[in-house]
């Protein structure tokens, strides 16, 4: 059985790649949608991090079933599961808001804003 | 065996698919590319139920299948408000 | 009226086929939540007979089957083309008509059409589609109009409560 | 090890590797709509993994919310606004890429601690868990355990997320609730 | 009337129905299977967003009128809250099903499909208020400058 | 019987997974994106078609069966929708596809939807 660890850490590895690609476009990128994107990348990938943690090897989804002994770790599921229903609703906030800035300045590039602001 | 190798061409196509919608050219491209996309994730759902052994989860395969069509319609019927680059009138948002 | 029972007689089925579960809980939540459906299905006013064509359910037993052959026939006839590349594929437009009396026929052809791989129906105005077809093999198909009377014929007898909005032109 | 466990194994880096991928074309690219749609596949790659990964719950709802809903909002987003982005200056790229670098080179290095994946004998399986799975049939009736945790053991849990939803949708309504009040000294900017 | 968007509106008025019946399939089997209260309130929510986005908002608003989906955004989490409050005046603590029922195990599967009914509600009126709120604000056009 | 029955839904398995390769080479190699449509209901179709029905041959009469059924008449009944209203948003667009003739051309072009009568 333990001989056997073929992604072994790599699923972590490559979650924090994407979270760090998710991270640079948040940081990177002016326009205030590519920012919202990089924020869903970022949180998807925390997401299959938090997922990987409960992965158990050979164990079937938690739904109780006879003559199957071992789960997955049902916990991280609970968490994240609440975690992306208040993911899309903070998203739709932030899109929202994102609407309104265009109304008010007319642009949603933060420098422009940003250019916008210091002009008045 | 048989849902391992159906698995591995699933995923080929995946790959190639989503080679066309990085590409483009255009935005008709990407969504073509995004709706086979969406039957193959269907196609894989279901194909992973049977090699785990617990086939249940088909209303998984339901809910991607419906999410998928939901979307395609959204986005064409965006795409031709939003316009490509110039404003269209939008006197009928209302029917977005 | 009749529609609606047919609609609940069909959510029903959908009911039974999805659960699978006996338990006079669900059961009971079953029959709430498909009259909830119903209710609202004709509140949103898409009970019709577009929306639930029960006079053609019965033409079908013939018009599938062939359909699914069809779609076999044109799915390799397209695979071979992918595959040989260069000369065997020849874009082309053709419009074909569509002598369907109502709506719902014409868009059961022009679904048929783009079902059919080779063929997909860019266009549907009165009695005319529009077709873009990949090879001539699948454009020839269509433009012999055997798919076309096939559709007339699963409309049978057009319904005369013909509704407004029905197919007007 | 059978078959099927390998490849469910290959399967689960295939999948993360196709989101890699896209992640990368989605900072590449300056067409917000490809940037969106691409966002749309990401997240349905995201619920394909949490599939392989056994959390058909999440799966379902990332599938639901992540690849429907939360595109449509930013396809409407788009169409309020506008869809092109401009070019990013390079300094500032350069030193996100080297602030991303770093601290993913952290995060990397943490991770050599962690038990490895799939491992039964990791900490995170022995806590509250083994309860959850053994006696949560018996406690609750529900053999669906994610629901049993969600709806009972972890109520005050959901009741706030429940409270975060409510509050988000008062959020937009108060935002954008309301259509504009048109301006007529001219100030603002004017509808198209 | 005979238009081109003539495919689209025929299939999804068959759809839409049973769109909303697999919804509250999701709702009523989150104890069997995947699914519960979040995942039925989004594809209830997709279901009228489909409608939505085919016959305009307007007509949206007539068949699920502001008022309503603002009622059902505050019952959700009422209803979510009134069964722990419930569980109290019955003699337990704050949202402990047991009591709400006289054999325990019962009471926890009745407070669970109560409080699943809550959140289902709740997701779906939000979802829709929030499509809603996008889809009928106004386009400007960027200042010039 | 029951190796038959294997038998059965290996070649028809294999067949689709070789179906949605054809489809999916097909989306990188045909010219533009309607020739790409025609490729794209090769997976939509027999692709998804052979493979569900191989795994419905393992599956047997059970509720398994029945999603099965149930979620590729789902794809059957939409897909042909989805391309369709891709089609038209193509052309609305003025991307109209690459034909030998101008005539063609024409008879695409004359699908696009006048602006007025857009909102009904």
């Amino acid at each position: 059985m333990s001989a056997y660890a073929f992604p072994g850490l790599a699923n972590y590895w490559i979650a924090i790649v994407l979270m760090m690609i998710g991270l640079y476009v948040v940081m990177a990128h002016e326009n205030l949608i590519k920012k919202i994107v990089g924020l869903n990348i970022f949180q998807v990938s925390v997401f299959v991090l938090y997922i990987s943690m409960g992965k158990v090897k050979g164990g079937p989804a938690p739904i109780l079933a006879d003559n199957i002994t071992i789960y997955s770790n049902p916990l991280p599921h609970v968490l994240i599961l609440t975690a992306i229903v208040v993911g899309v609703a903070t998203t739709a906030l932030g899109l929202a808001l994102i609407v309104r800035v265009n109304e008010q300045y007319g642009s949603i590039e933060d420098d422009d804003i940003r250019d916008l602001e210091n002009a008045e | 065996m048989m849902y391992a190798a159906a698995a591995a061409g699933t995923a080929v196509c995946m790959l190639l698919v989503l080679a066309r919608s990085i590409a483009g050219p255009n935005i008709f491209n990407r969504i073509l590319a995004v709706n086979s996309f969406g039957t193959l994730a269907v196609m894989l759902i279901a194909i992973y139920g049977f090699l785990t052994g617990r086939p249940e989860f088909l209303d998984l395969s339901l809910v991607y299948a419906l999410i998928n069509f939901i979307g395609t319609i959204a986005v064409t019927k965006f795409v031709t408000f939003v316009g490509m680059g110039e404003g269209v009138e939008r006197d009928d948002m209302g029917d977005i | 009226m009749l529609q609606a029972i047919s609609l609940a007689a069909a959510l029903t089925a959908f009911w039974v086929l999805l659960s699978g579960y006996w338990i006079p809980l669900i059961l009971c939540l079953g029959a709430a939540s498909i009259l909830a459906c119903v209710y609202i299905a004709r509140r949103m006013e898409i009970i019709d007979h577009e929306g639930h064509p029960i006079h053609i359910s019965f033409q079908g037993i013939t018009y599938f089957p062939w359909l699914l052959k069809e779609i076999v026939l044109s799915n390799i006839a397209v695979a071979k083309a992918i595959l040989k590349g260069g000369s065997a594929i020849r874009p082309q437009v053709l419009q074909v008509p569509a002598s369907q009396r109502d709506a719902l026929g014409q868009v059961i052809y022009a679904n048929s059409i783009t079902l059919t791989p080779g063929t997909v129906s860019i266009g549907i105005d009165e009695g005319v589609i529009t077709v873009h077809a990949l090879m001539d093999e699948t454009a020839d198909g269509l433009r012999t109009g055997d798919m076309n009377a096939r559709v007339c014929r699963l409309e049978g007898d057009p319904d005369p409560r013909r509704i407004a909005g029905g197919g007007q032109p | 090890m059978s078959v099927d466990v390998i490849s469910s194994d290959l399967l689960n880096v295939a999948l993360l590797v196709f989101m890699g991928i896209t992640a990368v074309a989605v900072a590449r690219l300056r067409n917000l709509f490809a940037v969106v749609m691409l966002s749309g596949i990401y997240s349905l790659l995201g619920a394909t993994l949490y599939v392989v990964l056994d959390a058909v719950d999440v799966a379902f709802t990332e599938a639901a919310v992540g690849a429907g809903i939360s595109t449509v909002l930013m396809l409407g987003t788009l169409a309020l606004t506008t869809s092109r982005e401009k070019a990013t200056p390079t300094a500032r790229a350069r030193t996100a890429m080297a602030l991303s670098v770093a601290i993913g080179a952290v995060l990397i290095y943490a991770t050599l601690d962690m038990p490895l994946f799939g491992d039964p004998s990791a900490p995170i399986n022995h806590h509250v868990v083994p309860r959850y799975l053994d006696e949560s049939l018996e406690e609750t009736g529900v053999p669906n355990v994610v629901t049993a945790v969600l709806a009972s053991y972890r109520g005050y849990d959901t009741l706030g997320e429940t409270f975060v939803i409510f509050t988000a949708a008062c959020g937009v309504l108060v935002l954008i609730g309301r259509p504009r009040r048109r301006k007529t000294d001219g100030t603002g900017a004017s509808k198209a | 009337m005979m238009h081109r968007k003539i495919i689209l509106r025929i299939v999804s008025k068959q759809l839409i129905p049973f769109i909303l019946l697999f919804a509250l399939y999701v709702q009523w089997h989150g104890d069997f299977g995947p699914g519960g209260g979040f995942q039925a309130g989004v594809i209830f929510a997709a279901g009228f967003i489909l409608y939505g986005i085919l016959f305009g908002l307007g007509t949206l608003r007539r068949v699920l009128p502001s008022w309503f989906t603002r009622l059902c955004l505050a019952s959700g989490v009422l209803i979510y809250s009134g069964v722990g409050v419930a569980a109290m005046l019955m003699g337990g603590q704050y949202l402990d099903y047991d009591v709400l029922s006289d054999d325990p195990v019962h009471g926890q599967e009745l407070g669970i499909l109560l409080v699943e009914a809550g959140v289902g509600l709740t997701v779906f009126a939000a979802m829709v208020t929030i499509f809603c709120a996008f889809a009928g604000r106004d386009r400007v056009t960027p200042r010039k400058n | 019987m029951a190796a038959l029955i294997d038998i059965a839904s290996w070649a028809l398995i294999l067949g689709g997974v070789a179906f949605s390769l054809i489809g999916a080479y097909g989306m990188i190699k045909l010219s533009d994106v309607y020739a790409r449509m025609h490729a794209a209901s090769l997976i939509d179709t027999l692709g998804i078609g052979l493979i569900f029905i191989g795994m419905m041959l393992q599956a047997g009469f059970t509720i398994v069966t029945v999603k099965l059924v149930l979620v590729l008449v789902f794809i059957l009944f939409t897909s042909p929708v989805a391309t369709h209203a891709l089609a038209r948003a193509a052309i609305n667009e003025d991307v109209l596809p690459v034909v030998d003739t101008e005539t063609e051309r024409q008879m695409a072009a004359s699908n696009k939807t006048k602006s007025s009568e857009f909102g009904t």
